[in-house]
């Protein structure tokens, strides 16, 4: 039941907030926020109580597993399983979702029950993905985070909203199709030849086909997944989406939406072709390595805060991309860190970004300089997510990326080298914002406010939990050891 | 009566709807465009007929009855909208009725 | 005899056609489609549908017609606007759809000369169409009668005086 | 007392923490005492365990002491661990000992900076990363205090960060020396897909037991590692930040730019010595690297007017002479340059700071002078700094340790006559004539600007403390010609390979030291010649035209920047103008705008006109029924 309370509780929450969108901006507020607060309570518990063998499939193990046939007739079923995966990845989800609603707290808006609806609808849409395991269910959710990711942007986003939004549904939309498209065609092939139609992703691994299938199956798959993570050049819906979204939507999209195309890549397209992923290697670390380089290049060339933000996730993506497909043990746990802290540390950025936004009226960096003495605790909290996004020692990103490096060069020296060259990149862009916004003379004549304390807090807890990763992430590869080791085997 | 005279009575059928086609696209007064619509239609029902004699089956005809019943509710309508036509526009050219587009 | 009185009527029939099309005057043109339509009735009665013939002749020349005529005359347009429909009937005007339609005129004959499966005609009386009406094309005739329901709901409707006529 | 190794990366890391979230409301006093204070704990601790270490080596020669874990798998794990040998141990008593006189140093220095407390929080940040580097026992924390140097050390040079200009050389320092640890971190993954571990001491046996000596992967392995430490330590062909880093304050300049960050590489080599020595041919390439530094910089040295950029290339070219140390195999004698090195250059970088604060913010040493009667205790302080930076003969600490060096490049197997001459003979002639050139310049003549702002005892303590040690510090080894003393040697030379060949004594040795004396006395001769005698040479030189075409070319760093600057950073520009307007997202925008014109186009048909409508449904027939004629 665990998996299916963690997936429709922030779902209540969003209703509950739709409902009473009428009584008052207070309770649109708290109903989402408890109810994610509890989701985040029940996952710390299964993670610390729980038991990550209570259930068995082949080679792979769970803190909980649902079964609940929904269409027999054509094979598919509510199939939910909690693995460590997706229990971290499910931590990130709640854990940002409650920021989100805390960001936009004192924020007015027009049909703000709405809007904590698609918030929550967009969470719960991440949490399916990160749960289903049946092709069919997971489609669905992927889908379902991409209408209201759209409502969000077209409802309450910057000015050229409309365009952006248009440009992210089509993008992901079109993507979405072709991985329907190889859903169907891996559903059909093993339904031939094992006369067993199923849609259930452990009935599916190990479909004989021939290796030529397996390999356009595998693009299908990879389509959708390059487009929402997004490599290049697959990213160009990303700028104009992050840039116009709002805010929460921003975070959400960066923080979450980019990870679960990483984690659909390491729970289906690896199991389900793994030959064919091995084959497809050298073309995603080129892709990895453009993403970097070309993500750090434009971070540079940008003007404008979000957009730098955002081109920074395109480059820190990239090293995800190559560090899966290095199928190294290292490079894998690498992978997997590198998601949560970039999770964490981008949604902190842009968090910081909105702040910056909102007390200056403007994000463009040339018009910014000298904020650190105005707001100290803002532009310090900016400058340590900055360093963050260079790989400063002690986050999780530093030691994400020294695994991913590692962990790629025992797999192909020659991109090892090459996706270093983005740690040198990423300096260049980080320290770029850095002293554009917070040094250098100040640009900005009189006062401006400082953090609250309670947003000052917020801000240290998001960083404290980008160095606690850093300095301590036994337990993210701990609880993703299991996973990642079936992947190896070419299970 | 080698070619007999359902082939003929197709060929005139042809004809009659060639010039019924001719008549909706060269007249731009809607009278004469719903007269050339009412052509093509008997076209039609002489080339079900002359089929229905050829194949020796009542299905043409009963294929009649029905483009029968068509043409007189199309009729029926039709004019009601000439009448708003000109109550609208004081004229029945349709070149003129332009707010089709946008 | 009979040949000669179908191929009369026949040519009667697209002579009165094209009169009927061509007419800038609308009166005249209805009363060319009048004859148009008698003449096909007699194509019908030749070609063996004898009830098919006297319904053209009740339904088309009687009611159709006659309500067009009805419009034209409650319009009034019969005068002032044959020099205007004169003006309209320029050749820059017609030649295209002229030769769209001769075009589609030959491909019919073309078709038809092609391949006409063969046969003789005979002679469907109205009992033989009645049972078909009502036995395998009942749907049909149903869907007819709702498609007649509406033409005169759609009429009325649209008939209607409008309370704000548009400029 | 080895329990409180811990202690010594902590105490800084706890003060940081405090200034960095509390240091705002704290008053000055308070600020400087805990940025001050936990240094100055540290460097107790240090010295404490330094004792008992002396006192009771532990076994093995080593204390080691694993604090928690940080990445376990099953490939690879690493921890936060710390090993103190003797090397360790004596780069933790540089770095805390200098580190302390500096810290209070600059809490005099600093008193008057709006963001005080700040600044201690960088250097307490600085001096605890620095020391987890040394203490590191696997390569994984060594490189996590190796970013933690290069981050304090951008956020210092770029301290006054109102002036952009000092940003541009933050941002210049960090992004070459991150080239540099890109390298480095390169050669990790690379002994790590050998040897799956990152523990030094268990991958040095497991190097020795597993690669052939001269074999191709520890070239390739020793090739990055140098990356990591040319970069770190200024060396050629990225020595290109250390002089645009003198925007830092003097403190910053006198503790990471010369005492400590930038021997990081030095370390780095003799830590990994024993891989190195399986990479003859890199180990060679080390001493060619630090000869042709050693040079170049004291070339450059010679043509600086700015007294902080004298010091920056000084270093530089010091630096060199510890890689050539390590490049023949003469460890010790690197790690003994390098105390030495520390001890005079602090001191030498503090001197000039107030030299600068009392002329108020003057770096320029021709507009400076006669400077000995107004500031004597900074004269004599200077004086002995420069001295022992010019390697006077027997009562210098540069002296004995320079000496060391150089007989390693005569006399190892990899040295010869040509390192000596070339090193010994033009380094140490360039080396004098730069440093007197600074003290005849600034000391003597007339005074051109009254004094103002005059040192405390703040300031002044640690320069008395590090003069002393300038000269001190070289009598705990002497040659074996001169006075059998060999303490530093028998203190850290078991951690290093035994340096090939190295009996001393011998008439050769005596030449030898006697010409290096001359040279370097000739030097501080020819300085004087050349700028304190009235209108001396230096002024009749200035007028020719190929005088002021060299001074050019050796001030602006003999073309370095320029060449980086046009091949890469304007590269670099480009890519991002160009790229900016996304060509890569235009390519996909253009399935767009060409559905929308198509889009466009068909719209055009829809004229509202009925009669094309029905045009369109006879097109539409007409090609039915031509098809059924034609099929």
């Amino acid at each position: 039941m665990i998996p299916a309370i963690v997936l429709l509780a922030p779902l209540l929450g969003g209703v509950l907030a739709w409902i009473s969108g009428r009584a008052g901006r207070l309770w649109v507020r708290i109903w989402p926020l408890a109810l994610l607060v509890l989701d985040f309570a029940a996952l710390l518990a299964v993670w610390i109580g729980g038991n990550p063998d209570a259930f068995h499939e082949g080679a792979y193990s769970f803190y909980a597993d649902l079964i609940v046939p929904w269409i027999p007739q054509i094979g598919v079923s509510v199939h939910l399983v909690l693995d460590g995966l997706s229990l971290v990845l499910s931590l990130l989800a709640v854990f940002i979702g409650i920021v989100v609603i805390l960001v936009s707290w004192k924020r007015e808006r027009d049909h703000e029950g709405f809007f904590y609806f698609n918030i929550t609808l967009v969470l719960s849409g991440v949490l399916g993905t990160f749960l289903a395991v049946d092709l069919f269910l997971f489609f669905l959710f992927w889908e379902l985070m991409l209408v209201p990711t759209y409502f969000l942007i077209v409802g309450w986003g910057g000015e050229r909203r409309a365009p952006a939004g248009f440009k992210f549904f089509l993008f992901t939309q079109l993507s979405g199709l072709v991985m329907l498209l190889a859903i169907l065609a891996l559903y059909f092939i093993h339904g031939g030849s094992s006369g067993v139609y199923t849609f259930d992703l452990f009935g599916l691994i190990g479909t004989p086909m021939s290796s030529r299938t397996s390999f356009l199956l595998m693009l299908g798959f990879m389509a959708a997944f390059a487009v929402k993570l997004p490599a290049v050049p697959f990213h160009s819906w990303l700028p104009d989406a992050y840039v116009e979204a709002p805010l929460e939507a921003t975070i959400l999209l960066a923080a979450l939406l980019s990870k679960s195309a990483a984690y659909g890549i390491l729970r289906f397209v690896l199991p389900l072709f793994h030959d064919a992923a091995l084959a497809f290697a050298p073309v995603a670390y080129v892709l990895g390595v453009l993403s970097v380089v070309y993500g750090a290049v434009l971070a540079f060339a940008q003007t404008d805060l979000k957009r730098l933000i955002a081109y920074s996730s395109v480059s820190h993506l990239g090293f995800v991309l190559v560090g899966i497909f290095a199928l190294s043990p290292l490079a894998l746990q690498g992978s997997v860190l590198q998601m949560v802290s970039h999770g964490v540390a981008t949604g902190a950025l842009f968090v910081v970004a909105g702040f910056m936004e909102r007390r200056l009226g403007h994000r463009d960096l040339s018009r910014m300089g000298g904020l650190f003495p105005l707001v100290p605790r803002l532009a310090g909290a900016g400058v340590a997510l900055a360093l963050v996004a260079l790989g400063v020692p002690g986050s999780g990103n530093f030691i994400a990326e020294v695994l991913i490096v590692i962990g790629t060069f025992q797999a192909s020296p020659l991109f090892a080298v090459l996706v270093s060259s983005g740690l040198v990149f990423s300096v260049v862009y980080a320290l770029w914002m850095i002293q554009r916004a917070f040094h250098g003379r100040a640009a900005v004549s009189g006062s401006l406010r400082d953090l609250s304390a309670l947003e000052a807090a917020g801000a240290l807890v998001m960083i404290l939990v980008v160095f606690w990763l850093g300095l301590h992430p036994q337990p993210v590869f701990d609880a993703t050891s299991r996973f990642l080791q079936t992947l190896q085997g070419g299970a | 009566m080698s070619p007999q005279f359902s082939d003929y009575a197709l060929v005139v059928a042809a004809v009659l709807f060639a010039l019924g086609l001719f008549g909706v696209l060269a007249r731009r007064n809607v009278v004469y465009v719903l007269i050339s619509v009412e052509v093509m239609l008997n076209a039609a029902g002489l080339a079900f007929i002359s089929a229905g004699s050829k194949l020796g089956q009542p299905d043409g005809q009963v294929m009649f009855i029905f483009i029968l019943t068509l043409a007189a509710a199309e009729a029926s309508v039709g004019l009601a909208l000439v009448i708003q036509f000109y109550r609208a526009y004081k004229t029945l050219d349709t070149d003129s009725a332009r707010e089709l587009k946008d | 005899m009979v040949t000669v009185l179908f191929f009369v009527a026949g040519a009667l029939a697209i002579v009165s056609t094209a009169l009927a099309v061509t007419r800038p005057n609308a009166v005249h043109a209805l009363l060319y489609l009048i004859v148009a339509i008698l003449s096909l009735s007699v194509l019908f009665y030749l070609l063996g549908a004898p009830f098919a013939a006297a319904l053209e002749v009740i339904v088309y020349a009687g009611a159709i017609v006659v309500l067009l005529l009805f419009v034209v005359m409650m319009l009034n347009l019969s005068h002032q606007s044959v020099a205007e429909e004169r003006t309209l009937l320029k050749p820059s005007i017609w030649i295209g759809p002229g030769i769209l339609a001769a075009v589609l005129l030959g491909a019919l004959i073309a078709l038809l000369s092609n391949g006409a499966p063969a046969g003789g005609d005979s002679i469907e009386g109205p009992a033989a169409v009645g049972t078909a009406l009502f036995r395998p094309y009942l749907v049909g005739v149903e869907i007819a009668s709702f498609l007649l329901i509406s033409g005169v709901v759609g009429a009325y409707h649209l008939g209607r005086r409008l309370k704000e006529p548009r400029p | 007392m080895y329990a409180i190794v811990w202690l010594i990366p902590a105490l800084p890391l706890a003060g940081f923490l405090l200034l960095v979230f509390l240091g705002r409301r704290m008053p000055r006093a308070v600020a400087a005492v805990v940025g001050v204070g936990s240094v100055g704990l540290a460097a107790l601790a240090t010295v404490l365990v330094g004792a008992s270490f002396l006192s009771a080596p532990p076994a093995g020669g080593a204390i080691e002491e694993r604090l928690f874990g940080w990445v376990s798998l099953p490939s690879l794990s690493f921890a936060f661990g710390f090993r103190v040998d003797a090397l360790t141990l004596t780069m933790m008593a540089v770095i805390t000992i200098v580190g302390f006189l500096i810290h209070l140093y600059s809490s005099e220095f600093m008193s008057r900076d709006g963001e005080f407390w700040l600044f201690f929080a960088y250097m307490n940040l600085f001096v605890s990363s620095m020391l987890v580097l040394v203490m590191a026992d696997n390569l994984a924390l060594l490189y996590l205090g190796w970013e933690g140097v290069g981050l304090c050390s951008y956020f210092l040079i770029g301290f006054w960060y109102r002036e952009p200009e000092y940003c541009v050389a933050a941002r210049k320092a960090f992004i070459v020396t991150r080239i540099g640890d890109v390298s480095m971190l390169l050669g990790l993954a690379l002994l790590v897909s050998s040897f799956a571990t990152l523990d030094i001491q268990e991958l040095l046996r497991r190097a020795a037991a597993g690669w052939a000596p001269g074999s191709a992967l520890p070239v390739v392995a020793t090739l990055l590692l140098l990356g990591g430490a040319v970069g770190k330590s200024a060396q050629l062909p990225l020595q290109v930040w250390l002089p645009d880093a003198m925007a830092g304050p003097t403190p910053v300049s006198a503790l990471i730019h010369a005492a400590t960050m930038v021997t990081a590489g030095v370390y780095l080599i003799a830590r990994l010595s024993a891989l190195y020595a399986l990479a003859p041919a890199v180990q060679s390439l080390v001493a060619i690297v630090g000869l042709a530094t050693l040079l170049l910089a004291g070339l450059a040295a010679i043509a600086q007017v700015d007294l902080k950029r004298i010091l920056a290339y000084s270093t530089i070219s010091q630096i060199g002479y510890m890689f050539l140390g390590l490049g023949v195999g003469f460890y010790s004698a690197a790690m003994f340059h390098f105390m030495v090195h520390a001890f005079f250059k602090a001191l030498l970088f503090l001197a000039a700071g107030v030299v600068i604060m009392a002329q108020g913010e003057e770096h320029n040493i021709f507009r400076m002078g006669g400077l000995r009667t107004a500031l004597p205790a900074v004269f004599w302080t200077f004086l002995i700094g420069a001295s022992s930076l010019a390697a006077l003969p027997l009562v210098t600490a540069g002296f004995y340790s320079k000496e060391w060096i150089l007989w390693g490049a005569w006399q190892a197997g990899r040295g010869g006559p040509l390192l000596w001459l070339l090193g010994g003979c033009l380094g140490v002639l360039l080396t004098s004539l730069y440093s007197f050139r600074a003290v005849f310049v600034t000391f003597f003549g007339d005074q051109k600007i009254r004094e103002s702002h005059l040192p405390g005892a703040r300031m002044k303590i640690p320069l008395v403390i590090l003069a002393a040690l300038s000269i001190l510090g070289g009598f705990i080894q002497i040659p074996s010609d001169i006075a059998p003393v060999s303490l530093f040697e028998s203190f850290i030379g078991g951690v290093f390979p035994k340096a090939p060949g190295a009996a001393e004594g011998g008439s050769t040795q005596i030449l030898l030291q006697v010409v290096a004396s001359a040279l370097s006395l000739i030097g501080v001769l020819a300085a004087y010649v050349l700028y304190r005698r009235g209108v001396g040479a230096h002024e009749r030189l200035a007028d020719s035209d190929a005088y002021r075409g060299v001074r050019r070319f050796l001030f602006s760093g003999l073309g370095f920047d320029w060449v980086y600057k046009w091949a890469f950073v304007k590269t670099f520009d480009c890519a991002a103008k160009l790229l900016k307007g996304e060509v890569v997202g235009r390519a996909a925008d253009a399935i767009g705008s060409a559905n929308a014109a198509i889009g466009r186009a068909l719209g055009a048909l829809q004229s509202g006109r009925i009669r094309w409508y029905l045009v369109g449904i006879a097109l539409g027939a007409v090609a039915a029924v031509g098809a059924a004629v034609w099929l």
